[in-house]
């Protein structure tokens, strides 16, 4: 009766009950000793352990409610009528029922990173055992799991020592799922509270996800030169059995470039992805093919090309079924998260399940062996692609026109259209012809699918559209740095300086869904204007893929212009969205490894730490999903700022400061315990921009931090005030609030911010030894 | 198209909705009415002309006759700047919504609350979850929109309109104001 | 680095390092030996190990869906308009969605079970150690855990042997949490699959909690005689200091009455409690008084009787602060589900608390110190009666008229009551001095309190009603028969046989929240009539409370009428919400005592034999919350039918049988292994009755199962009969499909029926030995 | 009273919303127009009496006259007894509707499907629901309403109404299906 029991898998249990014994032993905390740091003061912390340190934040950067529905339905009390001051039948109010509807949306993105991690570490526990070491970098990276190590206050050593992790995750997603029950917390802030929690435990989730398949599977450690992979629709060679996997649990993939390898097919078929399997798969082999992120699900199957398709968890489109049915495509679902009704076929003979999908007897089938679905997965792709020919579904030009005449302008497909994308206005002049109009708004279609059935003459818009743009689609060859995972320790050791002193004026996190207002080229041009201006750029997930879909006038995508290193001017893709943890890692390793801060179990100090010192700042333009919600929650308990594109305000609230209220930028001064201004840096903690240039100067402006010396500020306002120039139209009118004594002005903008300095009665303030915490005072260890 | 639904199909208000600004002179009341107006711009306003009339013409006209401070949000300001009209603040749009959450704010330039947001050009959703904020979090501030399309958070909208009616009204608004 | 890292708390972690090593051992599997009952086929099954059973029942069972919103809104590509056949942005289509948004409410459920379920085990063994004993009642309880046995495959002895069990539910909440992430399962029926799993889990989840509690708290143990308490608002003395309890987490409580005991103070204070830990206050020391369920919450505050509040966990209503406040006594929150914003005063001085409190200086605090919490509360409310003076904010009756005389019969109250209750009619007589109408409205009226905020003269509603209700609220002076825990094997061994004969028809059990559509006294009415008809009825929680709320026209409420035995027209209280398990428990034990089917780890066999043999029904009328949609869907995967009131329409979608078609109604006879004609029973698995008398005759139909003897069907059918004669007139229209054979129909009622069978070209069927799994045939073991 | 918003004001409808019967004509021309309508009775419609007539009465003259077969749920199958009416079906609510999503249900008298399902004497929440569900998943249903408060998701619905009007509108339906 071991709490292994949970994890194994039924045919063992059956096997062999000593087995159960046997395990039980191996829980024991071995490495415990071999790690000399004093364990902190909050490891394994629960809901309220942090919370003093949430209310600090949130007292500064305030939660502005954005209400998505007046109603709150989540109990058969409801539905009620939240409106203004009214409260539920409950007793909840709007605020609190905001916060409430956040916190479920981080606990379904953190349950889905944890429980993806669940069921990837049972899987390479099963294959590799459990006393595999991990290896992250070698010996580039000894602090292989910073958050890990800070959240919990264990070090692990192999991929089991990861498993009592994510019990502890497991544990506290349960607690926090439990707070939105009816009738129980009832404070908006202390809702808020858990959702930083939710995000923290979601990071730790994602860490020992991305660490045991980085250690386990080979993926390129922490290697900034990982390989180039290709990227767009147009570099899949179609001539070939085409295989194509969704979603964001690798080891299906992983079994079918594992077969191709063994059987030396890896150049007869191409294996294609979509979203984070696809940048794992390519972690595995750089010969697998990245064809986009989630909006590129609905395209790339109606083009034809992929010849069965295998599906595993997370942002996989619900319809897929029906999509690969329309091009006569078997598709093949691998995770208990998503059976979509298909037959249980785990257990048959894996010449029957071929017989059966290539003989078109079915059309999917659930197979929970990751072992067999590589070999199904090749030979039905192998078997099908002769006769299936690869008829999409997409129109031809004279098909769009014909439809495009049946259209009656209607403006239902635009109003379905999340983007408000000017369809009718664009299917008119198809119907006479003209295309044009129609491949316009390709780039900024996110492939929802959501004006086809609004559309009540049966018009597949999507379809024109993609169809219009049909030659677009097919110069869609473009390249991406394979997924890196951790920044090596090393890295870490050489910008910790410049990054304090201003060499170099932050790191700009460009991560999440491809939910884009105007589509992806939007990511590409931020991330290469900011690694030009020398930033460190990070990407991950569906944005990494976006960043790279783009050439700029040199014919040149993100990752061949700039160095994959972390370090100034470095585009740094970590890989999918699990990886997402080496860049909060990254932030915290800044403040231990280059701040010597205490790390284990410490979360209130280095968070503290991250805050005030480090220019850090996230970035989610698409940001859709439940797991975007947990990710940001992370770096927000961090003190790391998130930007999110206009769609964000979906997500029910900004945590915004207020620059104009002096008392809420006050810190101590660590040397002397006296609260002190510190001036309103970071501004905000979640700010959705309405344009991509409002938040490129957002951006900027996000990575002032109190503790920059004036080397730094100068180079971050430089930044700040040269892009409000260009972008938004003459001299920011804070510069006044972020210049604290006079060398903070960068030197070429010097008369004319003196001038403002001046207009706004400027009075030099001193640079703090910043800190939130009263007890980092005269404490500090750095 | 239906008058007074959401321009997003699903974007489902609850029971609280826009009264319908069906003809020009209601929006006029309400603008003389007010004791301090304020005029939010968003970056949707550049791509609208009609019959020659650039709206941000319209809307400078507007702020000037009534005599309204405009915050611009986005790269707005750049259009203002280029037809020498100096917006009274340039913030972004969720940053003047939270102020205007806040009864103890006293205004840009730091004299008095707001008892009138009037917005335009913002991204439809975006707007919609803006009005939707400041539907629930600042009774003291009423909102009008004047984007063709009904916003049903705002407490006064147009109704979802062709862009030659719409321009009509805001012609007929601005003229109204002179008098 | 030991799992038990996570239900440590901070103290002890840090103290000393080799605890963790220590407790590590201890986490062993010790006991598994001395089971010897083989392994079944099933321990810790995962989300698809049940799927073909989940899919077996919904086939015959299939959801009909009532969307009670016709969008999605959960993440920001949404909102996506569902209407029809369209689909979301992330392809899903609307069945698949409800059953999505079940799913999301059943993880919710579970979780708070779970969690609440965790944060007391804690507790206990930090009280009373790891080994301390399962004790649930005595030698007559040997199957301590049938829940846990059957789904888990383990024996737990001790409170240690439950943290695994509760390891592998947090387990399994995480990965059901993740399916309702967007782009995961598609499927509804999936879905629902899912939905039945979240139930069972949670079922495990309340059986820990309660024998923990149980055990360690020396509750009554399985005991048919367990004492009766105090039940009603008329029951309290407010002349003395008065503790209110509200919540479901008794540790807090029975910190109280520990100190009390300790300090000789048991009758000089009075323990009142809301909510099931009012139940299981009552449970711990029957001088607790149970004021009512969630819908006495405003009404008992604003009576301004209790001196101090405290409350823990679930139900409990989020505005209690403002209305502790306004009747000016203090709160304190012991949970950190639920901190409402209070500032944490765990650490400060006993001392200092109280006197802040009593000073008047702090409206709340949160004290997260269990045994702090009973010492702070007594002494507050010593320290505030003197001065409080039991000032409430209800009305007079001169105050009500002055207030009725502002309604301008707007219908805005009305529109805003869950009930529709005709408040503006009953407001226009009292302004005339008639408070008549009022008080007729306070037994319909759930205490939501959603009027007030609705009404723009800021009438206070709910108060005018509870105003008007003045005497009759004096007189709610009922009384209950404390929880007892689990049934007893023998009990079980007992009641099998006469169960399967039908000399018993049935087991009905009242369970879950207030929410009724016309008022507390339907529940006592229907428990009493089950009662009276010789079933065994069952009650727990809210319903528990509502079924004492009433006295017959002896004067006798239906604790004082009927025993507290598992018996024919036994009512027997299990207890609070967590309790509910042992109702389930029971099933599983006919089962496996009775039956002597295997238990251990074998869910399907025992539920194909509780759907197929076990004439037990679950009534939930006032079904609310989260948990109560998480315990009806373990019922469900029991083959267990759960009827709930009209407003259980809002749980999205019943499961309802097709009686008129046939072929959904065979079943396998294990004897020949051929399918034969079952009958449609039981009809339904999730049924919303109308009304009260549509419910009762639904129930006496539910009982029934294809297995029954001809004695036990004539029994069950003339109850069936009879109830349809009296409350909706007739015959019933399907008593043909009900009887199978000739000796099926009741004596009294021969001539009739016969009658009715010719009419309907009835034709006998064979009564087989049914089983819905065809691995059952010829492998009975009983 | 607004006409056409859900009586119980938090429980607001999606997209799609029913017609208003603004006249009785609309509700007899419906009716008429039905191939195979059905009447659905539940048990509030036993509370209303509005000068001198009963409901129920009405609503079986409706269904005489109308020739439309009449499903009973919980208890009102007593009262059409009482009144020497007997009911085409008894059948609880959730049953009837669920029986309706079902393109191949042939009807109580297994001859065909019904193409126009009338609701009445349901609770509001309850109504609402069911028809939600007939709304999205029975396709090939009309419903309609003869409650006196609007109900979003049938077909068509009355308008919230006093007793008064109201009554006087199912009067009217009654006779001129008569003609
Ligand atoms: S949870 Fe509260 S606000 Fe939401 S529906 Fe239930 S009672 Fe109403
Ligand atoms: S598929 Fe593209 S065009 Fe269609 S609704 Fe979605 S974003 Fe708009
Ligand atoms: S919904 Fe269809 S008919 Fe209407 S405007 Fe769009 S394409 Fe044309
Ligand atoms: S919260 Fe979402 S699902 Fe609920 S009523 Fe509002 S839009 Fe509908
Ligand atoms: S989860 Fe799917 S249906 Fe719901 S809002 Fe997101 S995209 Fe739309
Ligand atoms: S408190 Fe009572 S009367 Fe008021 S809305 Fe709730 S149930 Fe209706
Ligand atoms: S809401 Fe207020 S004013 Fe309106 S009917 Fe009810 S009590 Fe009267
Ligand atoms: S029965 Fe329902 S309302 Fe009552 S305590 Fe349990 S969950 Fe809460």
């Amino acid at each position: 009766m071991s709490r292994k029991g949970v994890s194994f898998r039924v045919k063992e249990i059956n096997s062999d009950i000593a087995q159960f014994r046997d395990l039980s032993i191996s829980i024991g905390a071995i490495h415990e000793e071999k790690w000399d740091e004093p364990m902190g003061p909050t490891p394994f912390p629960t809901l309220s352990t942090l919370r003093s340190w949430d209310h600090t934040l949130l007292k500064r950067y305030k939660p502005f409610y954005l209400p998505f529905c007046d109603l709150c339905c989540l109990c058969t009390y409801g539905k009620c009528d939240l409106t203004g001051t009214k409260r539920g039948a409950c007793g909840i109010s709007m605020s609190a029922q905001q916060s409430r509807t956040v916190l479920i949306a981080a606990c379904i993105g953190a349950a889905t990173h944890i429980s993806h991690s669940r069921d990837l570490l049972t899987h390479v526990i099963e294959q590799y055992g459990s006393d595999f070491p991990l290896n992250i970098g070698g010996t580039s990276v000894e602090v292989e799991a910073p958050i890990t190590r800070l959240v919990c206050g264990v070090k692990p050593e192999t991929l089991g020592d990861l498993e009592p992790v994510l019990d502890y995750c497991e544990n506290q997603v349960t607690q926090l799922l439990a707070v939105t029950h009816t009738g129980q917390e009832g404070n908006n802030l202390d809702f808020e509270s858990k959702v930083f929690h939710a995000g923290m435990v979601d990071h730790v989730g994602m860490e020992v996800a991305d660490i045991a398949q980085v250690s386990a599977l080979g993926f390129p450690k922490a290697d900034p030169e990982s390989a180039m992979a290709d990227l767009g629709l147009g570099t899949v060679d179609a001539t070939k059995p085409v295989v194509l996997v969704i979603g964001h649990n690798v080891p299906p993939s992983t079994s079918i470039i594992d077969y191709l390898r063994d059987n030396g097919l890896l150049s007869e078929i191409e294996v294609t992805g979509i979203c984070c399997t696809a940048m794992d798969i390519a972690r595995y082999s750089a010969k697998a093919k990245i064809i986009g992120p989630i909006s590129w699900q609905l395209r790339y199957i109606r083009s034809g090309v992929p010849d069965v398709i295998v599906i595993d968890e997370q942002c996989v489109r619900t319809d897929t079924l029906q999509e690969a049915a329309a091009i006569r495509t078997p598709l093949i679902a691998t995770s208990d998260k998503n059976c979509l009704g298909l037959p249980d076929r785990t257990n048959d003979p894996i010449d029957a399940i071929v017989a059966d999908f290539v003989s078109g007897k079915v059309a999917g089938a659930l197979v929970l062996d990751m072992e067999k679905v590589g070999e199904i997965a090749v030979r039905v792709a192998q078997g099908i692609a002769p006769n299936r020919k690869k008829q999409g579904t997409l129109p031809s030009k004279d098909r769009i026109i014909e439809l495009a005449k049946k259209c009656t302008q209607c403006m239902l497909c635009r109003r379905a259209c999340p983007n408000d994308l000017p369809i009718p206005q664009a299917i008119k002049p198809a119907a006479g012809g003209n295309l044009g109009p129609l491949n316009e708004l390709y780039d900024d279609c996110v492939g929802c699918g959501r004006c086809e059935p609004a559309c009540g003459q049966k018009i597949p818009v999507h379809s024109l559209i993609v169809g219009a743009a049909e030659k677009q689609t097919r110069e869609e060859t473009f390249c991406i740095r394979t997924g890196r995972g951790a920044i090596q320790d090393v890295e870490i050791r050489k910008v910790g300086g410049p990054i304090v002193l201003g060499e170099i004026p932050g790191i700009v996190a460009f991560v999440g869904c491809a939910n884009y207002p105007k589509g992806s080229r939007e990511v590409a041009e931020m991330c290469m204007e900011f690694a030009k201006r020398r930033y460190i750029v990070c990407t991950s997930g569906c944005s990494a893929m976006s960043a790279g879909m783009y050439r700029d006038k040199d014919g040149k995508t993100a990752y061949e212009k700039y160095s994959g290193a972390f370090e100034a001017g470095g585009i740094v893709n970590v890989g999918s969205c699990v990886s997402n943890a080496h860049i909060s890692g990254a932030a915290i390793k800044i403040a231990s490894i280059f701040a010597k801060r205490p790390l284990r179990g410490n979360y209130e100090e280095i968070a503290d730490y991250v805050h005030n010192r480090v220019g850090a700042v996230g970035v989610a333009w698409g940001a859709m999903s439940q797991k975007a919600a947990a990710i940001a929650a992370g770096f927000w308990r961090l003190g790391i700022p998130v930007v999110v594109g206009p769609h964000g305000t979906k997500y029910r609230r900004m945590l915004l400061g207020r620059a104009d209220k002096d008392e809420d930028w006050y810190v101590y001064d660590a040397r002397t315990g006296e609260k002190v201004y510190g001036g309103p840096v970071p501004e905000h903690l979640f700010f959705a921009a309405e344009t991509k240039e409002e938040a490129m100067v957002m951006i900027a402006k996000l990575t002032m931090r109190p503790n920059d010396t004036s080397k730094g500020r100068a180079n971050k306002l430089a930044n700040y005030v040269d892009l409000h120039k260009r972008h938004i139209g003459g001299l920011p009118p804070d510069v006044h609030r972020l210049v604290r004594v006079p060398a903070d002005i960068p030197l070429t903008m010097k008369s004319e911010i003196l001038e403002h300095l001046q207009q706004h009665d400027w009075k030099e303030q001193p640079i703090p030894d910043p800190t939130l915490l009263p007890r980092m005072v005269h404490t500090r260890r750095d | 198209m239906p008058l007074n639904e959401s321009w997003q199909t699903g974007e489902i208000p609850g029971p609280k909705k826009a009264s319908l600004i069906v003809k020009p002179d209601i929006a006029d009341a309400m603008i003389r009415r007010a004791k301090r107006p304020i005029l939010i711009v968003g970056h949707g306003i550049l791509e609208y002309e009609v019959e020659g009339l650039r709206l941000i013409d319209c809307l400078i006209e507007l702020a000037k006759k009534g005599k309204i401070p405009v915050v611009v949000t986005a790269s707005t300001n750049k259009e203002f700047l280029a037809r020498g009209y100096i917006p009274a603040a340039i913030m972004p749009a969720v940053d003047i919504a939270n102020r205007l959450t806040d009864a103890t704010w006293k205004g840009i330039d730091g004299k008095d609350t707001y008892d009138l947001a009037i917005f335009v050009g913002l991204p439809y959703s975006m707007e919609w979850t803006i009005l939707s904020g400041l539907k629930h979090f600042a009774p003291g501030v009423k909102t009008m929109t004047l984007d063709c399309v009904y916003q049903p958070n705002a407490s006064w909208s147009f109704p979802n309109s062709t862009i030659k009616e719409w321009a009509a009204s805001l012609r007929a608004i601005v003229a109204n104001l002179g008098d």
